[in-house]
């Protein structure tokens, strides 16, 4: 229906090829008088539905079996009873259902790495099982307990679980919310003695984990470890290591 | 109208046919009388039902404006924000209105005999709750009809917020942070006639080094095409001020901001740090022909996502944030309005009021008010959602919205508006960008004459720069 | 653009990675593409889910207009309406247009090279299921911005549907059709400068006596202040078929119409009982500067709500009824858009959806569309949404909406848009009234020379009417 | 806050009340510039607010006893189960609940008199059993056998009712749906020989039956005898009576 000429008539026949093959963003997708041509728009449509079902998507209970990498796997569950609730209540998916606390209390783990379906389950099965492998190959100098599996879980739930385990330090492997072009973008949300009510600039995150467009799993698995020896050397997580690494001029966040 | 069965500080209560309906407190009935938002339900701050909503905007049709100056919401030991409000309280400024009632207010702002001028010069007289409190007895329709009435200018290299202009922030963000990928986003925008605004990428990474790498590329872009524009990489200003010290290139300096103290303080800011930072940004002096060089974003519901609303409905903490914003005489201020997700504002029609009432209460607070109209996938809303927002903000007289490529950012996971969408905007509503940036569209061949887009632009001009020159 | 993978008349498909989408006839792939609606559900006709709506807009993006002329969707035999369809279809009109498809047609019509001319010339040879079709692939800035380009004008009195004019139907309904009632809601509405598309009166009652002492009121009204402006009463075709034999003074000629043979009949009409109806008006040659006579209403779901629907969804059969009001050279036409419950249009973004679609088809179809912006009280919807929609809509370039004393019709219970409606629009969007009418109110004093309603109307004049006299 | 002066300064005062004193409609509510004043503005949305509860309002089971005016009473119900159901399932309050049919055919009516909830509950409540009262005085023409009292009825659930009782004609009297400054007003449908699939085009209609500001109960109850005795006589109700009326030029619908 619609060609290119609008674009850039004289331009060499390759311009928006080049600029499309730049990015993943939707550019040079032609113009009709003021509008988008018929079909960048069905195509719009067509991802949007596609996202507002990965939003919707569930992560099977025990999908990840007894243990991973030769860890213990754990499950747990937030307040938030059903997808619906999770969406309208953050507050419920930031608090462990009754008796969860218990069930992780007996065990402990000073790197305490957590799965998290967060707003994209397809995420969290695309890409999270590879990285919490690359993150124990680097954590050699971590002790590191059983893998906690996070169901309707927000990023906040890091921190009740955290300190049930009495950990150190927490590391959430969380699924973003899905964009149009991108449903399977995970998020890494770590933060220096995970307890309940810290505050959100007291973690720092690494997003958009989603080989081969965003952070590789080997660089952000590595990522993950500089920050966490960083925030075991100066005792934080957050702004606090931002404005304590510009103090010392150091190269932590330099990744 | 009957006296107001108000005793000021004591009882805020009304009658209604037979039916008596109290308010606990002054935060009571502000957040009663807020149309229906998943984000006050979410607060357990909402009406109980539409009855209790209208009798709280009948309260508060009633309340003498004086009243918010004597019952603050958030105790000014316990929080900045508040200290900020008093202290910046201008009583000459608010003379000409403070004879009057919330509904009063309302009346005056809609008489044709009020003016931009005379809008302008009440600014610094209304306070955050008294420009929230009115907003909640506006209808739709009114929140245009004086937004339009309001023109809030400010300048750095060009005009933003002259009636009859529309200009956009063009937000070429990459997953990557690939300079490549931005560049291609930013040519893209060029093309289309976006960038007025601010030329201004979200970062994938807090990545101090790469950052500056951004702002050294904006920089020769804006400089080898001579746009007569501004960019920023909005980082956290922390960031910002390292940036500085280390002599980048930092035209504005960025920040989220919210309502309450421990809001921005969950945002790892404070009111000195944002001092700091604008000071570092003023010596810098970088602006041609103005000096505003802050750009700031808020949103409904943040501060109750970090949990420190202090019981206060969301749109009048998001007024709050207007206060910090207006201290720092801000180039741009957007609220980012349905960024956050559906337990904010559920769906289009939530996020549409949410848009009228941040930009009608930003001009009026006297900011340079644009709109980031935007959903994401868990919320209850669409592209058709955008367009009637942007075409009433439009009508609004919004100064600028947000210009991406395809309406889909790639990097944050949501939906706002397009290069495309600013072009149909301006064509059905005859606007134009800022008339610096039109000349210099106009110049490079990007405009035809009649200041429409050329079927023919003339790209060679485009390789100056070699960030650009990489993709032709 | 991939050829399109669709077998007319045979079979409807298409594959989306991997996901093949067959629909079971060219009414379902309309059904299917039409956004989300009550009334589609309730026939069980809407789209299963999100991918499958795309699905259907992907197969008709792609369809050749053609196949409207040849897959008939209600048999030609078994519906009049289909055979005025195919006896009215103009090949000619057609050519410029013929080899395109639907997707293709959304873009001519979008080019800014397509202007009021071409749009006007085409439409003979656009079908109702052709306009439906197209307008199922525009997103709602898409409507809006062809809407925009069309211009309708059709006169009896004075001229209604020049750009950059809003008329208004002066709307004086009255629960027990009180002369005296009337004359104050025409009073107000005229004090207010409501009143060019007509001054129409629904009646309580069809009694026949008591509806030709209301037409001789609006008559004496009328020729008194010598308002350039026509009347009507909508009452049932029959009627005024008699009230013209009986003498009465008939400006214009009312009927509901809709888009089945069947539901016609539901109605109490048949094609050739508006053709006697029209005959009988034009006979008594009552416009001044033109002789379009016929006021039409319609609205989607009136076919489902007579059970009349033939299995094809609400909007299509909507577009249908236009082909029959275009028969007529009508004066006005409007949807009554959420006039008749949420079964139909559930909220206002259905609402607004549904009034943008019968805006753009209603003009593309060449008629001089009006729109009834309105809701029920068992609809999920309140006058934030009306505002909404009037502006969205004042942008598209509505010829008339609805002035209403408060907005609220005490007699048909439901809400529409008011005289203040009006005004706000005319102010925010610079329109003004048709022309005509524009010079009396200035000439009566009830605007200033600015073209502004006058601080102190000189009422005096109106005292010339007995009718209002009686007020004064 | 508002005072009247917009609206015409130099009218004697009571312009305004003279012209609200005429109807009930929103007339001579002042202007602020091109809007309504704050007070006319809070008004309506009050009556919105209203309006909305009437509409959700319930007909008591039972609420007229076992006879109404020496008649016995029968309650039936549609098939919409609740309001919810109701609001959006039209066809469904048009069909008689099963065994609902059953309930009536043991009975019968030529003139059958039915009550409805329709889209206000409150209509019903406020004039039908008045409103009945009155037909009865006047029907001594008519067989008439028990009233029924229809929940989550449609107009078209006399059809079907009709036909169960044997009728030569029905009259429903069903809540209208609630106006903002009307939540009670009632409506009649008459129809002649009642049957499943009539058409609106073969029935009359008497709406705004709501004294003292609509019809007054003695009118409407005349009126509804004066449409029944020209259907028996010329066999039809609905746009053929109109059709019949005007070839005859007689004055059956002149009231
Ligand atoms: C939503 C969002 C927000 C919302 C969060 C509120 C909410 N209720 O959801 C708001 C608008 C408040 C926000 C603010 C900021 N954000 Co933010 N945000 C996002 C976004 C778009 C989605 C996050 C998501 O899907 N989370 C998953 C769900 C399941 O988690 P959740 O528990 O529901 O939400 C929590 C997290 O999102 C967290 N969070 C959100 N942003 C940030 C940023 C940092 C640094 C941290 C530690 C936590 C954090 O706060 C939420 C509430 O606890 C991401 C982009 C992305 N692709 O991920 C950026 C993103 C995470 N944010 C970012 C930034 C920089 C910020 C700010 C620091 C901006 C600023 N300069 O002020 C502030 C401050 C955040 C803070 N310290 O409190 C960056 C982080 C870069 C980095 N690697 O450090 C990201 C990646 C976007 C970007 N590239 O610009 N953000
Ligand atoms: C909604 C409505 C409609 C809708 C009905 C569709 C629907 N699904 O609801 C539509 C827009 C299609 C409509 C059309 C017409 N209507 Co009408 N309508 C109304 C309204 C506003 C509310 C009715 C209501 O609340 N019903 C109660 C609910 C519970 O009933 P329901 O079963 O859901 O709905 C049925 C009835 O409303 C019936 N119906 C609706 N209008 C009419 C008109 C007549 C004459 C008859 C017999 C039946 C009828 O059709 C519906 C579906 O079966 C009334 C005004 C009022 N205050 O009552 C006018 C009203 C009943 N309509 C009126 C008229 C004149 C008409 C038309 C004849 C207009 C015209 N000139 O073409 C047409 C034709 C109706 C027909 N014969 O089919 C007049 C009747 C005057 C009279 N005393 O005879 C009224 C009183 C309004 C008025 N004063 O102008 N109408």
């Amino acid at each position: 229906m619609s060609d290119e000429r609008k674009l850039a008539p004289e331009a060499p026949p390759t311009l928006a090829e080049r600029m499309r093959a730049a990015t993943s963003a939707r550019v040079a997708i032609g113009r009709i008088g003021s509008s988008i041509p018929t079909r960048a728009a069905l195509d719009f449509q067509l991802a949007h539905a596609r996202a507002r079902d990965a939003v919707h998507a569930q992560l099977d209970a025990g999908a990840y079996g007894s243990t991973l990498h030769g860890h213990p796997v754990l499950e747990v569950c937030s307040q938030a009873a059903d997808r619906g609730q999770y969406l309208m209540r953050p507050d419920l998916g930031r608090r462990l259902a009754p008796g969860m606390a218990e069930r992780l209390s007996p065990h402990r783990s000073d790197l305490a790495i957590i799965l998290a379906d967060g707003l994209s389950a397809t995420a969290v099965r695309a890409h999270a099982a590879n990285l919490v492998g690359a993150i124990l190959a680097r954590a050699q100098d971590w002790q590191v307990g059983p893998i906690i599996v996070a169901h309707q879980a927000r990023v906040a739930l890091a921190d009740e679980i955290g300190e049930a385990l009495k950990a150190k330090i927490s590391v959430i492997l969380i699924g973003e919310r899905p964009g149009l072009s991108a449903a399977d973008s995970l998020s890494a949300y770590i933060t220096w003695q995970p307890r309940k009510g810290r505050l959100d600039s007291e973690r720092n995150c690494i997003s958009n984990i989603r080989p081969p467009h965003g952070w590789r799993i080997e660089d952000a698995a590595g990522e993950v470890l500089r920050i966490a020896r960083a925030a075991r050397r100066i005792g934080c997580t957050g702004v606090g290591m931002i404005a304590e690494q510009s103090a010392h001029q150091g190269p932590v966040l330099e990744g | 109208m009957a006296p107001p069965h108000v005793e000021v500080s004591v009882q805020y209560r009304t009658d209604i046919s037979g039916t008596r309906h109290t308010f606990r407190s002054l935060g009571h009935v502000l957040a009663c009388a807020s149309p229906l938002r998943s984000g006050d339900v979410l607060a357990g701050l909402a009406a109980e039902n539409a009855e209790q909503r209208v009798a709280a905007r009948w309260v508060l049709a009633d309340l003498p404006l004086t009243v918010f100056l004597e019952d603050l919401l958030i105790p000014a030991e316990r929080d900045e924000v508040t200290r900020l409000i008093l202290e910046r309280h201008d009583a000459r400024a608010f003379a000409p209105i403070r004879h009057l009632t919330v509904g009063g207010l309302r009346e005056w702002l809609l008489d044709e005999t009020t003016q931009s001028d005379a809008l302008r010069s009440v600014a610094r007289g209304i306070t955050p709750e008294m420009a929230a409190a009115v907003s909640k007895v506006m209808r739709n329709q009114d929140l245009v009809a004086v937004s339009r009435k309001v023109e809030v200018t400010t300048s750095f290299r060009n005009t933003i917020g002259l009636s009859g202009r529309l200009s956009t922030r063009l937000q070429p963000n990459d997953p990557t942070d690939s300079p490549r990928g931005i560049a291609a986003a930013i040519l893209d925008g060029l093309l289309l006639g976006s960038g007025d605004a601010v030329i201004g990428i979200n970062p994938a990474t807090d990545d101090v080094a790469n950052i500056g790498v951004l702002l050294h590329m904006l920089d020769e872009i804006r400089e080898a095409l001579a746009i007569p524009t501004q960019s920023c990489v909005l980082t956290h200003v922390t960031n910002t001020l390292e940036l500085i010290r280390k002599g980048a290139p930092v035209d504005l300096c960025f920040q989220s901001i919210a309502g309450t103290q421990a809001a921005n303080e969950g945002f790892g800011i404070s009111l000195s740090l944002l001092r700091e930072a604008w000071d570092a940004t003023l010596a810098l002096n970088r602006g041609t022909l103005g000096r505003n060089v802050m750009y700031f974003e808020t949103g409904q519901g943040s501060c109750l996502s970090s949990d420190a609303h202090h019981g206060i409905d969301q749109q009048t903490l998001e007024c709050r944030a207007y206060e910090v914003a207006r201290s720092f005489d801000p180039l741009l201020v957007n609220s980012v309005v349905g960024f956050i997700g559906p337990e904010y504002l559920y769906d289009g029609k939530q996020i549409l009021r949410a848009a009228l009432e941040d930009h009608f209460c930003g001009k009026l607070l006297g900011l340079p008010m644009g709109l980031d109209i935007c959903y994401t996938n868990h919320a209850e809303a669409d592209q058709d959602d955008m367009d009637v927002i942007a075409t009433v903000l439009g009508v609004a007289g919004v100064s600028f919205i947000m210009g991406i490529p395809g309406a889909d950012d790639v990097m944050l996971g949501y939906q706002s508006t397009s290069f495309h969408d600013a072009l149909y905007l301006r064509d059905v509503l005859g606007l134009r960008p800022a008339p610096e940036f039109e000349d210099w569209l106009t110049s490079i061949g990007i405009f035809d004459p009649a200041g429409r887009l050329a079927a023919t632009p003339r790209l060679p001009q485009l390789a100056s720069s070699p960030a650009l020159a990489a993709l032709l």
